[in-house]
């Protein structure tokens, strides 16, 4: 199909579009298969999986709803490397796109290890999931703290060739200077934002609604607050930056872009709508031809926030 | 956009996602509702226990979120309406439940289904025992439909906690189980108790019946509250197959997410009640794992 | 009435009931008389003040709509202290509950400034909205910094014998650690949460929709991510925590105060149903009822997250 | 719980909030929707200019949060229908319009108002002369029938970018100026030019008129795009008094959150559209300011 550029590049990985499903909606990619033409998107990025196999969080209840969103707490359940290599990713790649692993650990070894062994596959990147524990500092996620994830990056860097990309979380203070952390310790791109910590309560039953107690909010409602960190991180690093979170249609992944997003991934809006990545996909083409915009590239990080205060 | 027609979702190429026509809608007593989907794909693939996955807003809105009812919704297939015709019956609790029960005739619903495995016929079955308590009863048309045009023998035990908690009509005669009309209809030979009037618990009924069964040719299926398949689990253990269909909350619905997972037996993790459920054999549960 | 008790204390502030209304929503009280009956609920907390006049962000626009939440950027417009002690309080103080007065600055001196004035007042406490720019570090908030809150905490209990409560923000790595600090400095408690940073873009005009580039998130989206930071603050410290984020309900006020919430606070609400700070009260009053509760606090913190983690 | 009745929202208790019938939806032309409420709060107390803000979900689910418009909606009184009816004409654009002009008749909307100054009518007036651009006209049909009654004369000049984008018929006649005869006949001597046809803007019809025009009794009420407003201050300045109404987003429309200022003239800070406004006389804002 002619028509506007959509191409983007996050290091060596090409994508012919911006558009990617984020990790963990999606299992290992063949679960979904047939709800939608999958291999028109970006990439897919699969389900985090760790060195060993994950049990996860206790079932009963794992995924609760709220107000335009839902937390999940569904805890890194996998089936560890080996098997994913056996099993999951053969099967995954039969989508004639990019498939990217995303990985998690709780030392920057683990995550290496992954690294490692991904780089013997036909992987087109591996996405660091830093918003995970890190035992070394009583399990403070990697992520809220530049030198920790520069750490992983470090050593996952170290260990394979493929691009890297640095998943990051909004529970942090300062999520620019952890993006910058990445980029200097070699990720090839940023992806955000993971979920906001968050809590349900059974007010009847009087008692977390999540069995692990607490969890990550997705969906709609974070979509400004995810914004508003893609703006800060596309203002902080020279590395793409994948935005997420809440994105829902065209107009939403046009924020993202809009406010610094090379490419953006959709996820928790495949609950509803497993088409919805081609949805957004075609709304994007529509605008950029309705605005008589070449690539979309144009777009990228193209809004910028007025220097007056009040 | 109102009352709009029948544009195919989002694209979508696989045949297990469609948009619906609903052509019935009827409430039932005890905060029933049902609905007629007109659905081939699920019509024609559908076994009894699966389930279809409900997007309870207009399908030409799934480009706006809503503020609730942002995952699908999970229903039995309860009856099928040949030739493509699909019911679901739903209690009205929450908020799903209530959107998709004022859906007036004629609109259309995005669905995705069949999904899940359904109850298993094996070969040598001659005998299948259905015990279904509460809304449990959702499925148990289509169990019997399916049931009856291959079997020998179906019996249906049925519990509620009061008559007035059914969608169905309760027929007492003197000196005979209660039963119920219309599902003995369907070809079921049919016990009925509730815990109000009879003081007994459907599994009770199962309890009593039991030495009377064959465990070669003869299988339980249930459906129903949890305790009241934790209950059959223990009763039948060791002696009779016995399938159970499971709840628990989804998000994807097609094994993706692993949220509503339940715990395997055998130290063997867990299983999703989307996908390798929601029917299992009771033997692949942990039954002391798994929350009440 | 007879009924559950609903009292709650909040350091010497006795409230009758643990609903209040937020900082800045309902202004200096006055604009919304007769909508309800505010001096039902337990306090009302008005609009921050600074010690000079402030114009606030630019206009067109100052509030946006996205999935159930709205961002505002009303950057702290208001008439200043002196025109506030004039004007406004004599007039809020017509409400026949608690009122108080929430009050911001850059240095801790404006905050004492304030306090030391409405010290003289009525107000049955003074709100620290340490939310706001700190000059001193360059624009970030004293909120995200635990020392700069604590100063500003012990600039105020110095000057001022009136209850103090600090508002916590969100936007921080370890809102706990910020708590404790408040409390260590001498706060009587804690409210939170303050808005999410957030962006909403303009796709087809390609600019950002508020004129001040970024601002907060309320409303129901953020009550999941609300809900757990209270949870956090109310294992961590022993003063009250006035819990806000999203309450549009009684079971979400309920949410709260199981969480660790002694009292809660209903804010963008208003905006849809002025009268939602009396329809959550009595949705409360009603589920002690039914729960065959005597008083309101044998709720407060009542939940807890178990240990395992997956 | 759909099509519920009359319950009063939220037990506020100012006379200013009612559930509100709606007595009467039609569809006009331009996308527009025209909505006859049953409101006697209002109907009683409004002046022509002020405006109600409109929860568009229904009154009895203020206690679950929408995931859109969720906040209230402004929109001008358009007409009053004595004894208690008020009508408001609204563009269907975003999500809340479309929402609005999708309820039925006979359910209820939850209404606060009538909110804001009107336009002030004083006691030397003897002619208004309307200008009134695109939506702009919406208050217009309220504003002739408040002025007609009290003023020897009421000229409105109206203009659109196309005769399509007005909700009401024009009538162009040789060698006569087009006009609304809608309008014309609650009393007004009605002109009317659409870009596209007559290739003028409202704001030259008042230019030409203008030295006709007395400073002392006559005075200019103008309602529609900023443009057109900044422009017609510009004419107008120092020469004849003139009251605009402007548009902001909102939240509380009560003049507390400050969501909707305006830059006042003289830098007096800011005005508030929502109670300080939506009219103000156009030497208390700010033009330079005033964005665009
Ligand atoms: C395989 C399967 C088949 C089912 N078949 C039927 C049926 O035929 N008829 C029927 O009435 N109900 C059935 N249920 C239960 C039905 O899915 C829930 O009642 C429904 O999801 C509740 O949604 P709600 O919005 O009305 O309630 P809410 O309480 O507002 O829902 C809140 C959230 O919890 C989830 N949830 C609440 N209750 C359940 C539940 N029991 N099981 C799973 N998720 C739940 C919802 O999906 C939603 O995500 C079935 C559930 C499963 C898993
Ligand atoms: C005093 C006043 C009187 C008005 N009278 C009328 C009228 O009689 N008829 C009519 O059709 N419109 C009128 N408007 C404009 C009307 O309020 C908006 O068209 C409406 O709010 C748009 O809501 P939406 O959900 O349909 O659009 P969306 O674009 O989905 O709205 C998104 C958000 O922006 C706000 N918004 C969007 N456009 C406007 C606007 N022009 N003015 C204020 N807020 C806006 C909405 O309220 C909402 O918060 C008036 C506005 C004001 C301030
Ligand atoms: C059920 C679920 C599981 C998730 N699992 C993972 C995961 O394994 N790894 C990861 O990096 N992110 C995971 N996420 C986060 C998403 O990839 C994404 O960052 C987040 O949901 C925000 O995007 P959204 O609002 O569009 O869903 C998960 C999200 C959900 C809802
Ligand atoms: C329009 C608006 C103005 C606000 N102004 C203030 C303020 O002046 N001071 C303050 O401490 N918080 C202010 N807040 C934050 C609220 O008090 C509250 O903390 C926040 O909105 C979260 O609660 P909610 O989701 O119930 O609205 C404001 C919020 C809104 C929406
Ligand atoms: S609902 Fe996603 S795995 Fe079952
Ligand atoms: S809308 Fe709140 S001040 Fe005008």
């Amino acid at each position: 199909m002619s028509g506007p550029d959509l191409s983007v590049k996050i290091g060596a990985m090409a994508m012919n579009n911006p558009v990617m499903v984020a990790s963990g909606i999606f299992g290992y990619g063949d679960e979904f298969r047939g709800l939608a033409d999958y291999g028109e998107l970006g990439a897919l990025v699969l389900k985090t999986i760790t060195r060993e196999p994950r049990l996860g969080n206790p079932p009963a209840c794992r995924t609760a709803e709220t107000p335009a969103g839902i937390v999940n707490a569904i805890g890194l359940e996998n089936v560890g490397l080996d098997a994913f290599l056996a099993e999951k990713l053969p099967a995954a790649m039969e989508y004639e796109t990019n498939i990217v692993a995303s990985i998690a650990g709780e030392t920057p070894e683990e995550f290496a290890d992954c690294a490692r062994a991904l780089d013997q596959t036909e992987v087109a990147a591996i996405e660091l999931n830093i918003s995970c524990p890190n035992v070394k500092k009583g399990g403070m996620a990697f992520g809220v703290d530049p030198e920790a994830s520069a750490e992983v990056v470090a050593a996952v860097r170290a260990a394979a060739a493929k691009p890297i990309v640095a998943k990051l979380t909004p529970n942090v203070t300062d999520i620019s200077s952890v993006a910058v952390a990445c980029e200097t310790a070699g990720a090839d791109g940023v992806s955000l934002t993971n979920t906001f910590s968050a809590m349900v309560v059974d007010v009847e039953r009087r008692c977390p609604l999540l069995a692990a107690g607490m969890g990550g909010l997705s969906g709609p409602a974070i979509r400004p607050a995810a914004v508003y960190r893609v703006y800060q991180v596309a203002q902080a690093v020279a590395i793409p930056v994948v935005g997420m979170g809440g994105i829902w249609n065209a107009n939403d992944a046009l924020e993202f872009i809009l406010a610094g997003a090379s490419a953006v991934a959709v996820g928790t809006v495949l609950y509803a709508d497993p088409a919805a990545g081609n949805r957004v996909l075609a709304g994007i083409r529509e605008y950029l031809d309705r605005h008589g915009l070449a690539k979309v590239s144009e777009l990228v990080g193209s809004v910028s926030i007025p220097h007056t205060s009040g | 956009m109102p009352g709009s027609q029948g544009r195919k979702p989002g694209g979508g190429t696989d045949a297990r996602r469609a948009s619906a026509e609903v052509l019935g809608s009827e409430r039932l007593p005890g905060d029933h509702q049902r609905l007629l989907l007109k659905a081939p794909q699920v019509a024609r693939q559908a076994a009894p226990g699966q389930f279809v996955h409900i997007w309870c807003h207009p399908p030409d809105e799934i480009g706006r979120p809503p503020g609730s009812a942002l995952l699908r919704r999970p229903y039995s297939i309860s009856r099928l309406r040949p030739p493509d015709g699909v019911e679901i019956l739903l209690r009205v609790r929450g908020i799903g439940g209530r959107i998709l029960s004022q859906i007036p005739k004629g609109r259309l619903l995005d669905v995705i289904g069949p999904l899940g495995n359904g109850f298993r016929i094996r070969q040598s079955m001659r005998t299948a025992v259905i015990v279904a308590g509460g809304i449990g009863l959702a499925p148990v048309p289509f169990m019997i439909q399916a049931l009856s045009s291959r079997l020998a023998r179906v019996v249906l035990l049925a519990g509620a906690a009061s008559d007035g908690k059914l969608p169905y009509r309760v027929e007492r005669e003197p000196d005979k189980p209660a039963s119920l009309p219309v599902l003995a209809s369907l070809g079921a030979e049919v016990e009925f108790v509730s815990e109000t009037v009879e003081g007994t618990l459907v599994s009770d009924l199962l309890e009593q019946r039991l030495d009377a069964l064959d465990p070669d040719s003869d299988e339980v299926m249930a459906i129903g509250p949890r305790a009241m398949l934790k209950r059959l689990a223990a009763i039948t253990e060791g002696r009779f197959s016995l399938q159970v269909s499971l709840e628990e909350r989804m998000a994807c619905g097609l094994g993706a997410c692993r949220s509503c997972v339940v715990p395997a037996a055998n130290g063997a993790g867990y299983k999703t009640v989307c996908r390798d459920g929601p029917v299992f054999y009771a033997h692949e549960v942990d039954w002391e794992r798994l929350q009440p």
